[in-house]
């Protein structure tokens, strides 16, 4: 098994992709594990909270907040081989490498506000739990909206991604999965009432502001990795359309 | 030399127009004396109405009629899909209310 | 034809901001004795009241060059272009991790600005910028790790008769990654050698970084005057 | 001829990319728990939402409704005449699509403006956040719809390109703008 393993390591052709790859799910999976499990930020805390509130929220989530936000800062690194995957898709196609290089400048950029500012905030906000209740709530505000409120980076990636695949001739992806990527992206147009809401279906930690959303995202989240997978069985290192999944692999 | 399909279209636009003008026939009847109550009877019908446009939609329209049947079979599960939630969200509402 | 015209500006350019980067950081009063996460919000607003001159001027300075160093990070990626690779993969991670280290340290730059602005503010909110800032500034490795394992990859995965870079380069930036991991678990303690201005988070990590600029910047030199020396055969 | 041939000998086709087929079902489920949700809270609040909801004009939903049914009649029309090579007929209907499109979204904003000067505002109320929401959601469904069928009369426009499947996915697009439209309607202005 773990011949096997080394052999792959030094000889599969495709090992850089693969790299990429498995370096995208074992992203996600400490995304999971640190954001919904340890410091308790998925589902997002209520918006509604008073000071005094946020300030208890802080306190609770003490150790979780600390401990899950510290694995986010060892491993957010591992988001840029999943861009530069999703960018190489793009090189794939029969299309301008434009978009590739846009997908790749948007979602790099994007991890700064869109998640790492809401760590760091937090973490500072659970480093002093005796810190002052208003602003714990600031620091509180500032964390989630600054993670949930960004939303043009992903929005207009999203829609870069989108038109790729469709005016695509490579068959890298289906093209239902264009589509897919603009369900994707409307996602971000319905989260920006959490901007103006305290509360409510709408606040960010509403049901169809974060709930629904969610659930679409990890649809499609779910989905890419399997089509970047099946993309890398696929992938023939030629410029011509991406051949069949070959058979064997398939089943 | 498409008549058989040009003929169908104005029928089915003049049945869903008709049907969208029902829905004021249906609110007009059901307010007493001016004011607006809540009324289980108009909601149901409002939803199945529109449920019933839908699958219009779905099979003249967009011409799901002359589709292979796995897309018959997943529009019409679709239909009663969203009937079973609207209808369920309404009267599960109604309950916890 | 490859075109290396400006090659040697932009790698002149890193003595440059070594030196720039040296002085700012000797001016920063709190760096070469780091600020203790445990003073006081007084203590820490009457830091502020006291140094402010030299506060501002240091941060001004590194806002301007700090991100200085992705035109060598660029020339970084040119190496890995020539590596024995079979995709691009590698060198768009590159470029994707580049702009993140600068990135997170301009947001600590501002928030040591923002707290030298008004000193005499409440002291409570001096310190969250205080927090904020050293914070941010502690975990920015991420990127860091990241872009010193993918070196470390590309490296193992250019098989070829003359490798780009030598292997005992991957292995190094290997280390380099593992001294850096430390400092993303600081906030998980207020004194002792994982605070903020404690030995691993800042001394091991902030030395590392220096170091690894140092050896990179060799490395990259003597890569660059290899390949012009055969260039120059070759024509 | 022979596409009419292949309708009447009842082969079974798939209208446009079975692709966009995905689309249409995924984005209803996205809708439909849009308007699981509305009415969820709708009848925890039923008096609330009863008199905001007297604020709205029937009349000008089914003048709405009306609008979107004739663009899908239209948008039907140009499919089956491009199927039939008769190209003329089939830019004039997609040209009549985007007109209907253009007078509901015209009527829309007009609705909109009324109501915020009426102090029915985004944030007025709870039913008003609802309206809000899925009127403008769906109304940018309607601007992507005028993109797709730019698309559509591309393709119509040149010999060269003319893809009947192109155009028939464009028309699945406008036709679930339409039906989500239908359902919202019912929802937001009729249901008790």
């Amino acid at each position: 098994m773990s011949s096997r393993f080394i052999w792959h390591c030094r000889n599969n052709p495709k090992r850089e992709l693969w790299f990429a790859w498995w370096a995208t799910v074992v992203f996600y999976n400490f995304f999971t594990v640190s954001f919904f499990i340890l410091s308790h930020t998925q589902p997002p805390a209520n918006p509604a909270l008073d000071a005094q509130g946020a300030a208890q929220w802080f306190e609770k989530n003490h150790y979780g907040i600390l401990l899950g936000f510290a694995i986010m800062f060892l491993v957010t690194g591992m988001t840029a081989p999943q861009n530069a995957l999703i960018a190489y898709s793009m090189r794939r196609m029969s299309i301008t490498p434009a978009f590739g290089y846009s997908y790749l400048v948007l979602y790099s950029l994007s991890a700064v506000p869109g998640m790492l500012l809401l760590c760091i905030v937090l973490t500072v906000g659970a480093l002093r739990p005796d810190r002052k209740p208003e602003l714990q709530q600031w620091l509180f505000d500032l964390a989630f909206l600054s993670y949930v409120g960004t939303m043009g980076v992903f929005l207009i990636g999203s829609l870069v991604w989108m038109l790729a695949i469709l005016i695509d001739k490579n068959r890298v992806f289906p093209k239902w999965f264009g589509y897919l990527n603009l369900c994707n992206a409307l996602t971000e147009v319905v989260v920006s009432p959490a901007w103006i809401f305290h509360n409510g279906v709408f606040a960010w930690n509403g049901l169809i502001a974060w709930w629904i959303d969610m659930v679409v995202f990890g649809v499609y989240t779910g989905v890419f990795i399997t089509l970047l997978r099946q993309m890398i069985i696929r992938e023939d290192f030629g410029t011509g359309p991406l051949p069949d999944l070959p058979r064997e692999a398939a089943s | 030399m498409n008549t058989a399909f040009e003929k169908r279209l104005p029928i089915v636009w003049s049945a869903l127009s008709l049907m969208t003008l029902a829905y004021l026939w249906l609110d007009h009847t059901a307010d007493k004396a001016g004011v607006r109550t809540a009324s289980t009877v108009v909601t149901v019908s409002a939803i199945l109405i529109a449920l019933i446009k839908v699958r219009i939609i779905f099979r003249e329209f967009m011409e799901v009629r002359h589709a292979p049947l796995l897309l018959c079979r997943l529009t019409d599960a679709w239909v009663l899909m969203m009937a079973v939630c609207l209808f369920g969200a309404h009267f599960i509402g109604l309950l916890r209310s | 034809m490859r075109r290396t015209d400006g090659e040697l500006i932009l790698f002149w350019t890193l003595p440059a901001t070594g030196l720039i980067w040296i002085a700012a950081f000797f001016l920063f009063p709190g760096f070469v004795h780091p600020m203790s996460p445990t003073m006081s919000a007084a203590a820490v607003a009457a830091f502020y009241r006291e140094n402010t001159g030299r506060i501002r001027v240091s941060m001004i300075l590194f806002n301007w060059f700090c991100v200085c160093l992705i035109p060598v990070l660029m020339l970084l990626v040119v190496q890995m272009r020539k590596m024995a690779h079979r995709t691009p993969i590698f060198s768009y991670c590159m470029v994707a991790c580049a702009a993140g280290g600068p990135a997170i340290f301009l947001l600590a730059n501002l928030f040591w600005l923002l707290a030298a602005f008004r000193p005499e503010r409440a002291p409570e909110l001096t310190q969250m910028y205080n927090d904020l800032a050293w914070v941010t500034f502690t975990i920015q490795v991420p990127y860091l790790i990241m872009q010193s394992v993918l070196l470390a990859l590309a490296i193992y995965c250019d098989r070829q008769a003359r490798p780009v870079f030598k292997p005992w380069v991957a292995h190094f930036n290997l280390l380099v990654a593992a001294a850096l991991a430390p400092a993303a678990f600081t906030g998980l303690a207020l004194g002792g050698p994982m605070a903020w201005d404690g030995l691993l988070p800042f001394w091991v990590k902030n030395i590392t970084i220096a170091i690894w600029i140092v050896v990179m910047g060799v490395v990259i030199a003597q890569t660059i005057r290899r390949q012009r020396v055969e260039s120059e055969v070759a024509a | 001829m022979t596409q009419t041939a292949r309708a009447d000998a009842r082969v079974r086709f798939v209208p446009g990319q079975p692709d966009m087929w995905a689309f249409v079902l995924f984005e209803t489920l996205v809708f439909t728990s849009y308007f699981v949700v509305y009415l969820l809270f709708r009848t925890q609040h039923h008096e609330l939402y009863l008199r905001a909801q007297a604020g709205l004009d029937l009349q000008i939903g089914v003048f709405n409704t009306i609008c979107l049914l004739s663009s899908s009649w239209a948008v039907a029309r140009c499919v089956q005449a491009s199927r039939h090579g008769a190209y003329r007929s089939a830019l004039t209907n997609a040209f009549l699509t985007v007109f209907f499109g253009f007078v509901f979204l015209v009527s829309k904003v007009l609705e909109w403006a009324r109501q915020i000067r009426m102090g029915n505002g985004f944030t007025a109320n709870e039913f008003f956040q609802h309206y809000f929401f899925l009127t403008s959601i769906h109304c940018l469904h309607l601007l992507i719809g005028f993109v797709v069928m730019g698309v559509v009369v591309y393709q119509l426009l040149s010999p060269k390109r003319r893809s009947q499947e192109l155009v028939e996915t464009g028309a699945t697009y406008w036709h679930t703008v339409d039906f989500l439209w239908v359902l919202i309607f019912s929802l937001l202005y009729v249901v008790r």
